[in-house]
């Protein structure tokens, strides 16, 4: 059935066909509403779920790592300062295993104190070990949810879905809102691997050591090292089973896409914009209007960017002459994160090859600072034309 | 009403921690965690922050008590008992206890605006804060609960300036249904309030006053009675708090008949920490004590 | 040999006693009961055991006589400063020492 | 609707209801089959009374570009007396419609290179039975009138929906008279 509503209500009817049992979550703008539609669920009974209103992100988290412990699939959404709030937590998450789904509601971070648009929040999120899917539409935000908790559950590793305040988060499109049975033929109830449970006592998350140690059995147990590298491997194996979720989803909901990539227009260009969002939806109009120009451009959204899809992205670039990659965040001392992940990706697989694309950085919507389409169009004409810094450049910046 | 106080033969043999722990040795925590452990019973699981419990829990792989509980981080106990407290809601559980660990650090410094959080919320779990003045764990520095005039690691040579936060009465202050303050010295005092308070609703708060021989600087062998000490002068009261009503229990209520405490510079002189307090001080905090008590005797006339 | 294999992928401990290792050997002096007098054991009935009540690393049993754990005692001495008969004796383990010796 | 797309602003106050009248107007353009709506509100710190602004993009095809509008085909404005505190028309193409809530006479405005359509939507609401200020329904009513975009039955068929609760046969009177009473040309 497809309905209009707006990117935050698109999440939490995600979240409701998924069936959470226990939703944590404090209010933070321009989170907030996701969270107060799924307590409206709970009260009128649409959704069977606790949901409990707690004291802090901090918290927040903390209610998802022990309910999820426990045994029950969680729930969380946040933005910007709160998702600092949680750090801590969101480490604990992921070192924990814990397949928790949370929303980021992307936002500036303070100081100074700013309420719109970037995605500083999540990008700095980025080595806590969770996967990081990012959304370019309403329907990106509702399916991705909802593959997040198969991802999550099935790798046991935390995910954070991305999606732009504002931008995305309060404006209202339509979107087809999956039928409950079709969401349950996909999503299998959670079956933790261990649940804390007095008639199998286990104590969880304990002080380990740097070196391995024998347990009561006599067998060899990790020590933290082996754990940590246990995370890093199935972050890695997460892209494969990632391919998995995106065949199994097709095969249930009809709509087909690729797990990590989401290309426009790229097959012949010499020149790829790459970004994350809402932002890369916004290029394809630049790109159309480029490509009217005679310009051979495309644009290619990255939608997995935790774990990285090196080698996918890396192929996908192969023969282009230039990477021009927008960001509304940076690696501040450096460059946009995404760019230097890029240029790593691009220097591992085709260094060497005498294919090398230069890959150029724009930062864009800093703060909320309106991105003009026209802007968009202009900077990437320039880029296509020459290279145009080896900084970072700040699109519409009024110093 | 009032249930049969359990002696030390009544006491249950079964024991939910092994021997051979990573405790210090002459430890107050492991005596009241043992003992309330036993009055919890083998249908609990368990929450515990960093604290000297996470070291006495046991390293991965071998844990050293014998139910589940999860770790978690310093400022996030109560929050996490809330979590463990849902999922055992939506399972249709509502046989299994959930209880929170947590010292005194964890608790009236960096946890409390989590059990704040929680028993505002009236999350149906028992805290118990096991005050052993100071954070230990970490080598002996101050908190929020470690009495005015004792040395530690950073109030090295004046020792602390300031009193010793009142965390029953800021949990007092939560309308909770029950509120304790035990003494590890006290151990059977702490086994019948657990008892006491396990059917009422809401958050149950639980403070353990537990000596520390490495923190408080005394021999180990004298950790009991230096616990007793701190009730005997009535400077650290053991009482309960049921539905708002206070009243003094075990050694502390006797004392209201007997009218008679020991002079509180007995217990300082006992600990190396209080070596800075000067007998001026000592003095004044003596009228502190004697005033507190005045208002106890006055009450039960 | 590694642990590729271990069952587990996370901090997952199962219980069981000595996590600290064989903390008998923290002790300076070892607990020596005196039946003579020890309540339980003078009037063989059960009685008293606030030995056994108090002790921190639960090595003390509650029987007649009480028996300590060496394996773990780790000599704190609560057990000799509380009992009420002083039937406990805290002794120099060197003084074992010199015994296993000989 | 004649074009395949069109781009209309939203004037109002905070807690006038301008974004759900918008959110209306981008149902019914859905169900008639204009794939590509997007309705965004102004972004940050409404509070009640002080401007607001929402946009509306309709589209034959799915839209891409979620930036604000910045070339309306229409505004509507559901204050008269925001015309002295915004500047409604900024951007508004040459022969663009301004949808007018007004108490006043249409022939005392005075637009040049724009087409204005007025009603006095207060008024009509109060007189459909709805408390005196809610114009967000009503003004739907007169868009329609200005603008001839989807159909007065089917708008009045969604603000049913989206009322359902809420008083729905005033909302929808409100904007059937005034669909009837709105003033154009000129």
């Amino acid at each position: 059935m497809h309905i209009i509503e707006d990117g935050n209500a698109a999440a939490a009817l995600g979240v409701r066909l998924c069936r959470p049992q226990v939703i944590a979550a404090y209010p933070i703008t321009p989170q907030t509403p996701v969270t107060e539609k799924l307590s409206e669920y709970v009260e009128e009974g649409s959704l069977s779920a606790q949901y409990i209103p707690v004291e802090s992100e901090h918290s927040a988290l903390a209610v998802c790592i022990a309910a999820s412990s426990a045994g029950a699939r969680v729930f969380t959404a946040t933005s910007a300062n709160g998702l600092l709030y949680m750090h801590e937590q969101v480490q604990w998450a992921a070192g924990a295993r814990l397949p928790i789904v949370m929303c980021v509601v992307n936002r500036a971070v303070g100081a100074p104190w700013n309420i719109w648009n970037d995605q500083q929040d999540s990008i700095s999120q980025r080595d806590t070990g969770w996967i990081q899917m990012y959304c370019a539409d309403h329907q990106q935000i509702l399916d991705t949810v909802i593959k997040a908790y198969w991802l999550a559950e099935k790798v046991s590793i935390p995910i954070m879905v991305c999606y732009d305040g504002y931008i995305l988060s309060h404006t209202f499109m339509p979107f087809d809102l999956p039928e409950a049975g079709k969401v349950d033929a996909f999503l299998p109830p959670f079956q933790p691997d261990y649940a804390l449970n007095p008639r199998e006592p286990a104590n969880l998350n304990t002080v380990t050591l740097p070196d391995v140690r024998v347990d009561v059995h006599g067998e060899l147990a990790h020590g933290y090292m082996e754990i940590r590298y246990l995370l890093q491997e199935d972050l890695r194996l997460a892209l494969a089973a990632a391919a998995e979720m995106e065949r199994r989803f097709a095969g249930v909901f009809g709509r087909t896409a690729d797990p990590y990539l989401e290309p426009y227009r790229c097959d012949d260009a010499d020149f790829v914009a790459v970004g994350l969002g809402s932002l890369t939806y916004q290029l394809r109009v630049s790109v159309d209007a480029l490509r009217a120009e005679g310009i051979r451009v495309g644009v290619m959204g990255v939608r997995f960017y935790r774990p990285f899809p090196d080698e996918a992205i890396a192929n996908a670039l192969k023969g282009k002459k230039s990477v021009i990659v927008f960001e509304k965040a940076l690696s501040y001392g450096y460059e946009g994160a995404l760019a230097s992940d890029l240029k790593s990706a691009l220097y591992e697989y085709l260094g060497g090859t005498g294919s090398l694309p230069t890959v150029q950085n724009f930062i864009a919507g800093i703060g909320g600072r309106e991105i003009h389409t026209q802007e968009l169009t202009d900077t990437l004409r320039a880029a296509t034309q020459a290279r145009v810094s080896k900084e970072p450049v700040w699109i519409g910046l009024k110093l | 009403m009032q249930q049969a106080k359990t002696t030390i033969l009544s006491l249950p043999t079964g024991e939910f921690v092994h021997p051979g722990t990573r405790a210090c040795t002459g430890c107050g925590l492991s005596i009241a965690y043992r003992v309330g452990l036993k009055a919890l019973g083998p249908d609990t699981m368990l929450i515990v922050p960093p604290s000297c419990l996470t070291v006495l829990q046991g390293l991965f792989p071998v844990a050293s008590t014998k139910l589940p509980c999860l770790n978690v981080t310093f400022a996030s106990t109560a929050a996490a008992a809330t979590g463990i407290l849902a999922t055992l809601k939506a399972q249709g559980n509502t046989h299994t206890t959930v209880a929170a660990w947590a010292g005194d650090g964890g608790t009236s410094d960096i946890g409390l605006q989590a059990l704040s959080g929680a028993a505002e919320r009236g999350d149906n779990f028992i805290y118990f804060c096991y005050d052993n003045e100071g954070y230990m764990n970490t080598g002996v520095q101050r908190s929020g609960t470690t009495p005015i005039g004792a040395i530690t690691a950073n109030t090295p040579f004046k020792g602390k300036l300031q009193q010793k936060k009142d965390v029953p009465a800021i949990m007092a202050a939560h309308h909770l249904s029950y509120v304790a303050a035990c003494s590890a010295a006290y151990p059977l005092d702490l086994y019948d309030k657990i008892l006491k308070c396990r059917d009422l609703p809401g958050t149950k708060y639980f403070h353990i006053h537990i000596p520390c021989p490495p923190g408080w600087g005394y021999d180990p062998r004298y950790g009991i009675k230096i616990g007793r000490l701190a009730v005997e002068t009535g400077y650290y009261d053991l009482y309960e708090v049921v539905n708002g009503e206070f009243r003094l229990t075990a050694a502390s209520e006797k004392l209201v008949e007997k009218r008679k405490l020991v002079p509180v510079r007995e217990y300082f002189r006992s600990q190396s920490r209080f070596k800075v307090l000067t007998e001026e001080q000592i003095a004044d905090i003596q009228k502190q004590i004697d005033d507190k008590w005045e208002g106890y005797y006055k009450k039960s006339d | 040999m590694g642990t590729r294999h271990y069952r587990r992928k996370t901090s997952h401990s199962e219980h069981g006693p000595g996590d600290g290792g064989r903390t008998g050997s923290w002790r300076v002096e070892r607990p020596v009961f005196d039946r003579n007098l020890c309540i339980p054991c003078k009037r063989n009935k059960e009685a008293c055991f606030i030995c056994w009540l108090f002790c921190p690393e639960i090595v003390i049993s509650r029987t007649i006589p009480p028996t300590v754990d060496l394996e773990y005692c780790k000599g704190c001495g609560i057990c000799a400063e509380e009992c009420p008969t002083k039937a406990i004796t805290m002794v120099d383990e060197a003084k074992f020492a010199e015994e296993d010796k000989e | 609707m004649k074009k395949d797309y069109l781009e209309i602003r939203w004037h109002g106050r905070g807690g006038q209801g301008a974004i759900t009248a918008a959110k209306v107007v981008a149902g019914a353009a859905f169900s008639s089959g204009f794939a590509g709506v997007v309705m965004a509100p102004t972004f940050g710190t409404e509070r009640r009374g002080a401007p607001v602004m929402t946009s509306l993009k309709i589209s034959k095809t799915k839209i891409y570009d979620l930036s604000p509008i910045e070339k309306p085909d229409i505004v509507v404005v559901l204050d008269h007396l925001l015309l002295k505190e915004a500047d409604v028309t900024h951007g508004l193409k040459p022969g663009g419609i301004i949808v007018l809530n007004t108490p006043m006479a249409h022939e005392t405005y005075h637009f040049k290179d724009f087409n204005l359509a007025t009603a006095d939507v207060t008024a009509i609401s109060v007189e459909a039975g709805l408390p005196h200020g809610m114009v967000n329904t009503g003004i739907i009513g007169s868009l329609e009138r200005a603008a001839n975009l989807l159909g007065i039955d089917l708008l009045i068929e969604r603000i049913e929906g989206e009322f359902r609760t809420r008083r729905p046969e005033k909302n929808a009177l409100a904007a059937r008279l005034a669909y009837e009473r709105t003033a154009t040309g000129g």
